[in-house]
């Protein structure tokens, strides 16, 4: 009886151990990676693409871990006090500074070619760099724009903005309220709100910014009071409250108010355009966030790549990474996800992005530096929590200072407990 | 086959009541011995501890001369017959009947051979597929006997096997245990409460009382010869009338004292209690045996008068209980010397089917050579019940 | 072989039999609890390379200063005040009816018990479907039929008056049918003579309720407001799955608090901290229930 | 004997309970309905009568669920996790509890203190200490995260401890007697004559685990372990949002569950009554 047990609990043990995929130490040589389970195509494309390199590079094939979305950064930060990361992971580009501060990562200069560094967009090295140092590059970046029905402009004679002329505040103001009047369900505008979470902080960011406002100061010393309290955000985010309350913003729980004719305008991304253009065809317009005083923003930033301090042969980790950095991998990526191409090589030869392409737009944002940063500091994952949190609240019709004050305190409090994140790593140059 | 005995065993629980003192007792080998005694004097707690289902405390119990009271229950090699039978409810007759046969990994063929052996002997064949719930209490009874009977135990322990019968069952089955008993010699330990069954049953019987053992003899010897007023008032149907008297010397013959009624000592009575002879003027506690008391014709002087204040009229015999002018002790009580019962409360046997009204007075007379004497402790002045 | 100590002392061979279950209790239940009782006095974070502090009270002052974490206890107790009378009346009163003896009632019972199999997050995910905004939602149009027609369409679940209730409304429909069949169960363990003996002293109805079955009920129905109301104290996968604690606070609970406290922001010894107050909450109610129980006991 | 019901009385309850069965009954009836409606019709029609109707059947979001998840290997996850959590809790709290009904043994009645203590305490409370555990020893991700912990369950303990002490101790004594140790006494007696209380745990831990979300959703990362709770949540953030889909893996999710349950309802019912009587 006894053994007979015994032995079930061995099988058992057995069985979960077979599967723990935590695990990097399948090959002696194999390179462990992590990426996000984006869309299908995504994946699809990421998995040829591990194939095709690894067919190259019998002796360092990677082995993929593809991890869902939903709680990624809360996943890897749990892996990482086991030290159970791989060697190439991938995250949500401004989480970056806080793997970086918890010296999870390590830097990459030198070990990608000049030739290479030389191609980024700015802002994939904006992102990427910290304390002097690149840590971290993406394949692609993201655009965000607002998507518009040329015959619903049309029809109430609102003109069409371009990057250098956007719509200013009042002027979309008054184009929101007139395709309000005309529209059957009073709904107008989406702006993506069944999203929710890093989307709110990405897309919200840039009307806050265009108003002069932000999430936090940038000096030396990140701090939110007085940034995400003042006056300049309030006053943004009470706008987009006010239009949330006389229900000119579609809920959108479908995910459908655009493409079903609901609202003339969508707030949204990259990753939009290829149904939104399905579904409007030749009416479809992409147009530059309105101008809020300080002229129109817009987001930037999105998954990105680092070596972990885990890894001890960065070279083979560079070597990958510079694989899909090669304008057909890059191009072959950003097919399956629309999203921006992160090198000019590729961007000369996508259709939708060279000069002239359809989203040419979303290029010349972040060319210009129309695109800000989010905030680069280990406290991000705290900012874009306490951040996500308030729009809900004001999203549903708390008071937007109260609410705000009460995100700024908490932010704060989190980088003083954090001793505003010394640097506790200066010996981290490898070469 | 094997003897069974005890030696000094005590048990007393954890605040330190004591539930046994310091018995000591031999079940010898083949013998059926009962144990009787009211309940709760501790007779299923010496059973259990016997069987290894309770620990003693101290003391030792060897079977043929082996000690076994450190053995688990399962290495005694004892069966039990339980007074609610314990029959495995989820197992067929047949599975309850070769169940320790399994247990002593006896093969296939020899489990079947004896089940079906012992299902004979009781019989029980014709039950053998059926679970305990579609038995009746008999049926119940015969196959806990057939469970203990099915392997080769060094004894049985039965601990009021037929309680849970109804009257005329519990008379048959008593008298299939003993033939069984007798046809097997097998060493058996019986426990009840029963006094009938104890003295119908038993080769000896062993009367316990408070944890203690009080007499243990051949139920005629204990009927005869109780060595206390406890074992008297227990044994026997309805108990012994147990009496406070003084001894007077009345016409130079000693004689009890009961009332204005006078008992002179006959000769078998000073035959059986030499003392007597000379100590007079003493109190002392007087046995008398519902039987040996008659009602006299009519208002005899030579008599004590009584009131009847119940009768049990029972065809053959009838029961009366009489209230008269005496000190009736309870004799189940620690000192019986002075514990009088609160109505002075004589039972009495009469031959026959009769009537009584409550209230009615009886002249009672009693055969005075059949007389049991017992001084202030309750212990008898005989020495021949020692 | 030496005999053991005692001979009813099962020590060995008790370490064999219930030692899995007793390690699993202490390594499970008893040193984590521990451990959270440890950090909730330290700056403990997850994967954080600053060294570790003791802070005092600082965790438990900050939490309880906190007006978000304050507001999530007030869901729990709001929660449980108004689910445990209701989901309990509900379930009262269905098993009152299926004990009638009337004919059909296994197939209301099983409708009755069914979303007990559905898991929470599953109802979750249906009912955002069937809370959906807009005239088409199903529960506006629903109420909008009841109404003849005065209701005007409601965003449930972006509704800080709203929010809380719609999720009660899905954990009554979820939950009821445990509690029925557990009360079901304590109706049909009333022995029917004492209903006959109270109606031959000339109670009625409503009468033998009160005082044959209401008394008679008395250890389900403590048992099942003690399981609802832990339930209510443990609210959180609708809340995660239907509003994320919103809007504007007003479902959040000290679970959810809890899992984000921990998973999204690291912070082990606040969530610590926050266990700890979970615990207390949870042994104060159950210590109020049977403190509640023995007093009825003793005025019987 | 039942005591006389009015007539009026008895069509009022069926009036009563039909209205209430309807309402209970209504999003069960919608997940069906709109999981055989083409995505776009579900939302469209969740507020008339055709919410309730499927039209034309199609299974398209059948196939679609298969399609865009890994749902055979969901459910693969659910039923090992949940089984494993059953079968191996059955055995180790039934003999923990065996063992404090019964055995005497040093340490019992502390230990027996520390199961009344912890067993109304829901599972969770100590999810938060149990995550930073897990984490550190890098056990995330494993079907041991999500088995292990559980199998040792104060309140199956006390259930099966409540029914042990019931029963008649004269069993286990024959069978002591018969010549069984402790361990084939508990298998060959205590266990067959303990059915009800087996199905109870057993149940009950069923329907706790089978639907836990909470702490699989802290310990899983990709879906090699995921549980369906887990997978159904994220199956609903998946963009897009096709609703026809959702209910489609709801009613599949749901399906296998209810099929037991109309299977054993009477065991279902008995396993949940169980727990009141005892509690």
């Amino acid at each position: 009886m006894y053994i007979l047990i015994a032995l079930t609990f061995a099988a058992l043990l057995f069985i979960s151990g077979c599967t723990d995929t935590d695990n990097p130490e399948g090959h002696i040589n194999a390179l462990a990676v992590w990426a996000h389970a984006g869309q299908e195509r995504e994946r699809n494309t990421l998995k040829s693409q591990v194939a095709r390199y690894n067919k190259n590079h019998p002796q360092h094939p990677v082995r993929l871990t593809l991890i869902p979305e939903g709680s990624y950064n809360a996943q890897v930060q749990a892996a990482a006090v086991a030290g159970n990361l791989p060697d190439l992971l991938e995250f949500d580009g401004p989480f970056l500074y806080a793997y970086i501060w918890q010296g999870r990562l390590q830097p990459l200069d030198n070990l990608l070619p000049e030739t290479l560094i030389d191609d980024l967009l700015p802002s994939i090295l904006q992102q990427g760099s910290y304390r002097d140092h690149l840590w971290s590059v993406g394949i692609f970046d993201s655009g965000l724009g607002l998507y518009a029905d040329r015959s619903r402009l049309v029809a109430v004679g609102a003109r069409i903005p371009t990057l250098e002329n956007p719509w200013r505040q009042d002027e979309f103001n008054n184009i929101l309220q007139r395709l309000v009047n005309t529209d059957p369900d009073g709904q107008a505008l989406d702006l993506k709100l069944n999203y929710g979470g890093e989307w709110y902080t990405y897309a919200l960011s840039p009307l806050i910014q265009s108003a002069g406002g932000d999430l936090v100061s940038r000096g030396e010393v990140y701090s939110a009071q007085g940034s995400l309290n003042g006056p300049e955000t309030a006053d943004v985010l009470h706008t987009i409250q006010r239009w949330i309350e006389a229900g000119w913003v579609d809920p959108n729980i479908d995910d459908a108010a655009f493409t079903s004719g609901r609202v003339a305008m969508a707030m949204g991304g990259h990753w939009n355009y290829a149904r939104y253009h399905e579904h409007l065809g030749e009416d479809l317009l992409l147009l530059p966030l309105p101008d809020f005083a300080y002229g129109s923003k817009t987001g930037q930033g999105s998954w990105s790549w680092s070596i972990t301090s885990n890894c001890d042969n960065p070279k083979a980790a560079a070597r990958f990474l510079a694989f899909l950095l090669q304008p057909e991998e890059v191009l072959a990526m950003t097919d399956a996800n629309g999203a921006v191409p992160a090198t000019r090589s590729a961007i000369g030869q996508s259709l939708r992005y060279r000069t002239g392409g359809a989203l040419q737009l979303f290029v010349d944002q972040l060319k210009a530096g129309y695109a800000i940063p989010r905030p680069r500091t280990p406290a991000y994952p705290v900012i874009t929590a306490e951040f996500q949190r308030a729009f809900e609240r004001i999203r549903s019709g708390s008071d937007v200072q109260a609410v705000l004050d009460e995100a700024a305190r908490s932010i704060d409090l989190e980088i003083e407990d954090n001793k505003g994140y010394p640097w506790l790593f200066t010996a981290v140059e490898r070469q | 086959m094997a003897a069974i005995r005890l030696n000094r065993v005590s048990k007393h629980y954890d605040d330190h009541s004591a539930v046994i003192e310091e018995m000591d007792l031999e079940i010898r080998d083949g013998e059926l011995l009962v144990l009787v005694g009211p309940s709760g004097c501790g007779k299923s707690t010496l059973l259990r501890m016997i069987a290894g289902l309770e620990e003693i405390s101290t003391g030792e119990i060897l079977i043929d001369s082996q000690a076994i009271h450190h053995l688990p229950p399962q290495k005694r090699n004892l069966a039990m017959v339980f007074q609610n039978y314990a029959l495995y409810p989820h197992m067929t007759v047949k599975q309850n009947l070769a169940f320790p046969l399994k247990m002593q990994q006896l093969t296939q063929d020899e489990v079947s051979r004896r089940v079906t052996q012992t299902a004979e002997l009781l019989g029980l064949g014709n039950l053998l597929s059926r679970h305990p719930k579609q038995l009746s209490g008999g049926q119940r009874q015969r196959v806990a006997m057939g469970r203990a009977m099915v392997r080769d135990t060094n004894a049985f322990l039965m601990d009021e096997p037929l309680s849970n019968l109804d009257a005329k069952l519990r008379v048959e089955l008593r008298g299939e245990i003993a033939a069984l008993q007798k046809r097997l010699s097998i060493t058996t330990l019986y426990v009840t409460h029963d006094q009938v069954e104890a003295m119908t049953l038993g080769d000896r019987v062993a009367v316990m009382r408070a944890g203690k053992l009080q007499q243990i003899a051949s139920p005629g010897e204990l009927y005869e010869h109780p060595v206390n007023v406890f074992v008297s008032g227990f044994i026997g149907n309805p108990g012994m009338n147990v009496l406070r008297s003084m001894l007077e010397t009345a016409d130079k013959v000693p004689a009890f004292r009961l009332g204005k009624y006078c008992l002179p000592l006959t000769q078998p009575v000073m035959e059986r209690y030499p003392d007597l002879r000379n100590g007079s003027n003493q109190m002392l506690l007087l046995g008398i045996r519902p039987s040996a008391i008659t009602l006299a014709e009519s208002d005899e002087r030579d008599s004590l008068p009584a009131r009847v204040s119940s009768a049990e009229p029972l065809g053959h015999e009838t029961i009366l209980y009489v209230d008269a002018d005496i000190e009736a002790v309870a004799t189940d009580a620690e000192d019986p010397g002075s514990t009088l019962l609160r109505r002075p409360t004589l039972t009495v046997i009469i031959p026959g089917h009769r009537h009584f009204k409550p209230g009615e007075t009886v002249y009672l007379q009693v055969d005075n050579s059949k007389l049991h004497c017992y001084d202030l402790q309750g212990d008898s002045l005989s020495p021949l019940s020692s | 072989m030496s005999p053991p100590a005692r001979l009813d002392d099962h020590t060995p061979v008790v370490l064999l039999i219930a030692g899995p279950a007793l390690i699993g209790l202490l390594v499970f239940v008893l040193v984590p609890f521990l451990f959270a009782l440890l950090t909730a006095f330290t700056n403990l974070r997850l994967g954080s390379p600053l060294p570790l502090e003791f802070v005092g009270l600082k965790q438990f002052t900050r939490i309880l200063s906190d007006p978000t974490f304050v507001r999530a206890m007030g869901n729990n107790f709001l929660f449980a005040l108004i689910i445990v009378p209701l989901q309990t009346a509900l379930a009262l009163g269905l098993a009152l009816l299926l004990n009638q003896g009337l004919r059909g009632t296994v197939i209301y019972r099983t409708l009755f018990f069914m979303p007990v199999v559905f898991p929470m997050s599953l109802v979750a995910v249906v009912w955002i479907l069937i809370y959906a905004p807009g005239p088409n939602g199903m529960m506006n149009s629903l109420l909008d039929l009841l109404s003849f027609g005065q209701w005007q369409p409601r965003d449930f679940l972006r509704d800080p008056a709203l929010a809380l209730p719609a999720i009660m409304l899905l954990s009554i429909w979820q939950g009821t049918g445990f509690q029925m069949v557990i009360l079901l169960a304590g109706l049909q363990a009333i022995p029917q003579e004492l209903h006959e003996a109270a109606a031959l002293d000339g109670a009625g109805h409503w009468q033998r309720f009160l005082h044959v079955t209401l008394p008679q009920l008395r250890n389900p129905l403590t048992f099942v407001m003690l399981i609802t109301t832990i339930l209510a104290f443990r609210l959180f996968d609708q809340v995660q799955i239907m509003t994320r604690g919103g809007p504007d606070n007003a479902t959040t609970t000290v679970m959810y608090e809890m899992v984000e406290t921990v998973f999204t922001r690291q912070q082990v010894a606040r969530a610590s901290a926050m266990t700890v107050i979970f615990f207390l909450l949870v042994l104060g109610v159950t210590w109020l229930q049977r403190h509640l129980v023995r007093e009825t006991r003793e005025v019987e | 004997m039942r005591l006389q019901r009015s007539r009026v009385g008895i069509i009022l309850s069926y009036a009563l309970l039909t209205t209430l069965a309807l309402l209970f009954f209504i999003p069960v009836m919608m997940m069906l309905a709109g999981s055989l409606k083409p995505d776009e019709r579900v939302l469209m029609e969740a507020g008339s009568l055709a919410g309730f109707i499927p039209g034309e059947v199609s299974l398209q979001n059948y196939t679609d669920v298969f399609n865009r998840t890994e749902f055979l290997g969901f459910l693969f996850n659910s039923l090992f996790i949940t089984g494993t959590i059953v079968i191996f809790g059955l055995l180790v709290n039934a003999l923990a509890a065996y063992a404090f009904a019964r055995l005497r043994w040093r340490g019992r009645d502390l230990f027996f203190n520390l199961v009344l203590a912890v067993m109304i305490l829901p599972l969770e409370a100590i999810a938060v200490p149990l995550f930073y555990g897990v984490s550190l020893l890098g056990l995330r991700d494993t079907y041991l995260a999500q088995i292990l912990p559980f199998i040792a369950n104060a309140f199956s303990i006390y259930l099966f401890y409540a029914f042990f002490i019931g029963l008649p101790r004269e069993l286990e004594e024959a069978a002591r007697l018969d010549g069984a140790s402790t361990l084939r006494t508990f298998f060959s007696i205590i266990v067959p004559n303990s059915k009800p209380v087996f199905a109870s745990v057993a149940i009950l831990n069923f329907l706790m685990w089978w639907g836990a979300y909470l702490w699989p959703l802290m310990v899983t990362i990709g879906p090699e372990v995921r549980p369906l709770p887990v997978a159904i949540a994220a199956f609903y953030t998946l963009p897009p949002l096709q609703w026809g889909d959702i209910l489609a893996f709801s009613v599949m999710m749901v399906a296998p569950v209810l099929l037991l349950f109309i299977l054993f309802q009477r065991w279902f019912v008995r396993g949940v009554a169980a727990t009141g009587i005892k509690g």
